[in-house]
């Protein structure tokens, strides 16, 4: 599989949130606002992309009964590093926002997962698009919940307040609106499949025509 | 440490920050496990020992090799500066690992003394290391340290918090199994059946568990 | 500098402290779970359909381990899948070919018996006074197959008949299982010539009800030369097994229940590649 | 003593249509189709072979095992065919085809009047048995079965109903005014053979004149009690009955028998009257034809086996008729057309100009169901989890409890057919167990 199907593969197919469902405690918790969405987005990014190159390349040596905690300590390093540069260099208004969802991050299902169930299996230029793939379709979809929940919840893009007589509604800026936006973001990603669906299945209905069943009755041409 | 102190600490994570509801912890297996009210239960379970664990032997850890203060049992042999002795930073590989080795554990118990049980979490057993909670409730009994007085207090607060955490996740997984049998009969719109209806009855369920906000 | 050597020394105390304490654990709690199962459970598809009758695949790995199932009931495992199982298991597979869901009915040419208003579903319409369709064989066209098919593989047509979309077909048997009247069953992909019947009514009876059922004249049975055909109380009934797709038995049938679905799987008709492949040889 | 059950509904009774037509004799059949599957249990296995002479009330086909029923002919004539015939219940069955010589010839040791006082209990019941009587209220168990229960269930006493609370139908109420020593000798022979037990009789409070007449021909007999009961459906049914007279609940699952009491219609007392005291098998019974789509409603003294067209035509069935019920509205089989040959289990044949259909809609969770149904059980419950076809934990509702009176499609105002998709939940249980 060439390397950029697997990278549109991660995105689209098997978006970790939106399809596979997993790592959903950062997805809720750091998106009350793009700049929050973004920040994790990135963290997480660089965290799953680090880790899968450096869990492929040493995935040889891990011997096999205890993996898990081995992932854990390439990951727990990564996130570590991050942390700190995160403390270094970003902004402080984002660091209190994300604040203890950056060690989270180490717990994050998408990372372990993808460890997993792909890194330590395959080489590392493969892993690091996988990472890539997953941690942008991951970034996406947060950044997706994000300009939903500060639209609807703070009245503002990225920020931006936009003056209109409408009142924002703060539910969504808090943990209950997370849930429900979410969850109608997943039921509109079903509801897409459901039409693909029936849409294959008219198009199949519309090729069959039952004269072409041959039976002695009913002969062709 | 006041017996009302104590009671703030442990109803303030039952309910009012529940840690699923209002923290957005551990919602991978709060989603994937409340099918079933057993497994919800056995779930709930796991996670109320796995964390009553992590936040005694996390709160061992910290007070005696993590912290720069007094009590750090380096300083005591090498003296010098406390402060220079503060390896907070390790936070969060050491807490890791301390779980990953209680899930261990736990899962190799679970394995020998009740298989059923062991069948029943399935593959939602090692994900608990993966869980957010806990780890969530190690980090959070850090903040107790600061203005602790005396290592036994912090070590009573962290253990009411991890207790009631553990409690308090697994209230919100019986509520949401109980309520997730039901939808399974129930003609939910086609496209919502599954995972994005138990969202929006989560989300409920967030609405009504944020009345508890100003209890305290 | 300490907290280089501070941060080494924490780190390594704790690696070997948990390791020893593992190490301790593992002889302690000692539970010989067979290696093989999560060998198995990485190579089978995880679908947890329950088409085997196991409770998922977890259940089927186990049962596959104790010799209690056997690799072909899960239909939904793809070829690759089922030898790498079979390799973990040491156990000689035979070579399956993919099945797929075929519907043995064509709707029958009479009014129904009486108009139905009850629930929409094909279980609860046989239950009131046999089915409303005059012919009790066939099919009652209330989609209690394509509710149950868990891959979105077949749809009702407008001829009030379930269709099967081929590829998407993994051959798991619900549909058969839903359909109170058993008109459909599982039959090889290469496989183009079905009996589109299902009526087990005596001739005359059929010959009332649609003009293109089965009376079980055992015509085809004569002239099928590979004995794949017997009828049964007035029902034909192809044995894929010995079925070589030659297309007679759709020659000989008078009423035109035996039909060949080549062109509708874009395929030449089933009697000119017989043709072909026998001059070859011949 | 105005006592009744939990739940329950008031549906007009429409029986003014048919309540003071006396009984009257249907049109002698020039054919009969006995059917060998007229009763719960095996089906009966035919004695006799085409062409065969067979006189009125003669046996043409034994039971076939413990729990089946005996047929006799109705008439005297000749055996034609044994061929399957159609059936009210749907798929066609085995029925003997025996064609009437008009001679009405009874058998030798039929129609023999007999004081039944004189036999001992083993003697009725073996006579019961071989008149092949069933219950006549519509479940058609057969009779010498219940009649003796296993020796560890005790049984204290012998309720008979006359309740008969299905709409439309009124042959039991005719049969009490018209025949009461015949319906009160049988209950008595019932009463001698569970062992001398306290009787009582179940009237409802709109056959006045019938609880009336049958209070003061049970005057003479201590051991029974008329008991006047509140109109209510299903006031009826074998569980609601018990509750109402005794105060005692069947557990869920068991039978009238585990709470020592055996209840029997008096259509069947009548019946067991007639085999103990004048050696006449089931061969005839009383059956109402009624509802607006016939011009003369009437209730008639049917041959076992006859078929209905010409009770139809002769009670005037009006053009365009939409349902046809056999039973009653409630719990009734609406039958695809009126060809069909009568049965030991047909009380009554309903007419309809029109069937209003409703297109059912979302379930409201408004509770009517659970407040009417008489086995207090869940049917809202239990018509969602059928409609999303979880059949297999309709066995945790106590879905095999269910009588299917239909009082809860009757009260649903959302108009779902909670009876139906209940029976499709019994069936799938049913086979699961067996599979088991």
């Amino acid at each position: 599989m060439s390397v950029f199907q697997t990278l549109k593969k991660g995105v689209f197919e098997n978006n970790p949130v939106l399809v596979l469902l997993i790592g959903l405690c950062p997805t809720l918790a750091t998106t009350t606002s793009v700049k929050n969405a973004l920040g994790m987005g990135l963290a997480t990014l660089f965290v799953l992309t680090m880790s899968n190159v450096v869990i492929s390349m040493f995935s040889r040596f891990f011997p096999k009964k205890i993996r898990i905690p081995c992932f854990i300590v390439v990951i727990a390093s990564f996130v570590t590093i991050v942390k700190m540069i995160m403390d270094a260099y970003a902004p402080p208004e984002i660091n209190d926002a994300l604040g203890i969802f950056i060690p989270l991050i180490v717990v994050n299902c998408i990372i372990l997962g993808r460890a997993e169930a792909f890194a330590s299996k395959n080489g590392v230029l493969a892993s690091l698009f996988d990472g890539l793939g997953s941690g942008l379709g991951f970034m996406l979809a947060l950044v997706v919940l994000a300009f939903f929940r500060e639209l609807l919840g703070a009245g503002a893009i990225f920020d931006i307040p936009i003056h209109t007589s409408l009142k924002p509604i703060t539910m969504f800026i808090l943990a209950p609106g997370a849930f429900v936006a979410l969850g109608s973001i997943l039921g509109f990603v079903a509801w897409r499949r459901l039409r693909r669906e029936e849409r294959e299945c008219a198009e199949a209905a519309g090729k069959y025509r039952a004269e072409l069943i041959i039976t002695s009755k009913n002969k062709p041409e | 440490m006041s017996g009302t102190e104590a009671f703030i600490i442990f109803f303030n994570v039952l309910l009012i920050n529940n840690f699923v509801l209002a923290k957005f912890l551990g919602l991978c297996p709060f989603f994937g496990v409340s099918k079933r009210t057993g497994d919800a239960l056995s779930m709930g379970a796991a996670v109320v020992f796995v964390m009553f664990m992590a936040s005694l032997v996390t709160a061992f850890i910290n007070w005696f090799f993590l912290l720069g203060h007094p009590g750090n049992l380096f300083y005591r042999a090498m003296g010098g500066d406390p402060a220079a002795y503060d390896m907070t930073f390790l936070y969060t590989i050491v807490y890791i690992l301390v779980i990953a080795v209680l899930v261990q554990l736990v899962e190799m118990a679970l394995m020998k003394l009740s298989p059923p049980i062991y069948r029943a979490l399935g593959i939602y057993l090692p994900l608990i290391t993966t869980n957010c909670a806990i780890l969530g409730v190690a980090l959070l009994n850090n903040d107790f340290a600061v203005e602790a007085s005396g290592f036994w207090v912090y070590l009573a607060k962290c253990l009411i918090q991890g207790l009631g955490a553990g409690i308090g996740f697994t209230i919100a997984m019986l509520l949401m199994s109980g309520i997730r049998e039901r939808l399974e009969y129930i003609p939910v719109p086609k496209p919502f059946r599954g995972i994005p209806i138990s969202f929006i009855v989560a989300g409920i369920m967030a609405l009504a568990f944020m009345g508890f906000a100003s209890m305290i | 500098m300490e907290t280089v050597v501070v941060g080494v020394v924490i780190l390594g105390l704790l690696g070997l402290l948990f390791g020893f304490g593992l190490a301790m654990a593992g002889k302690v709690f000692a539970v010989d779970v067979d290696p093989r199962v999560e060998k198995l459970l990485d190579v089978l598809p995880g679908a947890n359909c329950g088409a085997c009758g196991n409770p998922g695949c977890s259940g089927f790995a186990e049962g596959l381990v104790e010799g209690r199932c056997d690799l072909n009931d899960c239909p939904v495992c793809s070829p690759e899948a089922r030898k790498a199982a079979a390799e973990i298991l040491g156990v000689e597979v035979g070579e399956t070919e993919r099945r797929i869901a075929v519907v043995h009915c064509r709707r029958e040419t009479v009014p129904p018996r009486f108009e139905y208003h009850g629930v929409k579903d094909c279980a609860a319409a046989q239950i009131v006074y046999g089915g409303f369709t005059t012919c009790r064989y066939g099919c009652l066209g209330l989609g209690t197959c394509v509710e149950a098919c868990p891959f979105g593989a077949m749809y009702m047509g407008e001829d009030g008949l379930p269709h099967i979309i081929e590829d998407k077909c993994t051959g798991c048997g619900n549909c058969v299982r839903a359909c109170p009247r058993g008109v459909i069953s599982l039959a090889p992909v290469s496989r183009d010539v079905h009996v589109l019947c299902n009526s087990k009514h005596p001739g005359k009876y059929t010959r009332d009800c649609c003009t293109h059922g089965c009376i079980g004249c055992k015509r085809c049975e004569k002239t099928c030369k590979h004995g794949a055909i017997t009828v049964t109380d007035f029902l034909a009934t192809i044995d894929y097994d010995k079925c070589v797709n030659c297309g007679e038995c759709v020659e000989v049938c008078p009423t035109g229940a035996i039909g060949d679905v080549s062109l509708l799987r874009d395929r030449k008709p089933a009697r000119e590649r017989y043709a072909a492949t026998a001059a070859q040889e011949g | 003593m105005a006592r009744t059950f939990k739940g329950g509904v008031h549906p007009h009774d429409y029986k003014e249509l048919s309540k003071d037509r006396p009984i009257e004799d249907a049109p002698a059949p020039d054919v009969v189709f006995v059917s060998l599957r007229q009763h719960i249990g095996a089906p009966s296995k035919p004695v006799v072979k085409p062409g065969d002479e067979v006189k009125k009330g003669q046996l043409i086909a034994e039971p076939g095992g413990f729990v089946s029923a005996a047929c006799h002919s109705p008439v005297s004539g000749k055996v034609k065919s044994i061929k399957p015939r159609p059936h009210m219940m749907g798929t066609p069955v085995d029925a003997i085809e025996i064609e009437n010589d008009g001679r009405e010839e009874w058998a030798e040791e039929c129609n023999v009047p007999a004081d039944w006082e004189k036999l001992s209990v083993d003697e009725l019941k073996k006579k019961i048995a071989a008149a092949g009587i069933v219950g006549l209220g519509g479940a058609t168990f057969p009779t010498h079965v219940k009649l003796s229960p296993p020796p560890d269930k005790k049984i204290d006493a012998a309720i008979l109903n006359g309740v008969e609370c299905e709409p439309y139908l009124t042959a039991d109420h005719r049969l009490m005014l018209e025949q009461p020593d015949r319906v009160l000798e049988g209950f008595r022979i019932i009463q001698r053979i569970l062992g001398g037990v306290k009787g009582y009789i179940g009237i409802e409070a709109n056959k006045p004149d019938a609880y009336m007449l049958m209070k003061e021909k049970a005057m003479k007999y201590p051991d029974i009690e008329v008991v006047m009961l509140p109109v209510k459906y299903p006031q009826g049914a074998e569980k609601q009955l018990i509750k109402a007279i005794l105060d005692r609940e069947v557990p869920s699952g068991g039978l009238p028998m585990d709470v020592g009491c055996v209840v029997q219609n008096v259509g069947t007392a009548a019946a067991v009257y007639d085999a103990c005291a004048r050696n006449v098998p089931l061969i005839e019974r009383i059956m109402t034809v009624t509802g607006d789509g016939v011009e003369r409603p009437a209730n008639y003294r049917i041959r076992i086996g006859q078929m209905l067209t010409p009770i139809l035509e002769r009670s005037g069935l009006k053009e365009g008729v939409r349902k046809l019920i056999f039973g009653g509205p409630m719990m009734g089989l609406a039958q695809a057309g009126p060809d069909i040959p009568l049965a030991k289990g047909n009380s009554g044949v309903v007419a309809m100009m029109e069937a209003p259909l409703f297109e059912p809609r979302m379930c409201i969770r408004c509770s009517r169901c659970v407040d009417h149904c008489p086995m207090g059980l869940e049917p809202s419950v239990l018509s969602l989890l059928s409609e999303a076809r979880r059949y297999l934990e309709m066995a945790e509702h106590d879905v095999l409890d269910c009588i299917e009176c239909g009082v809860c499609t009757y009260i649903c105002p959302a108009r779902r057919p909670i009876v139906q998709q209940i029976k499709i939940g019994k069936q799938k249980v049913l086979e699961a167990r067996k599979k088991k």
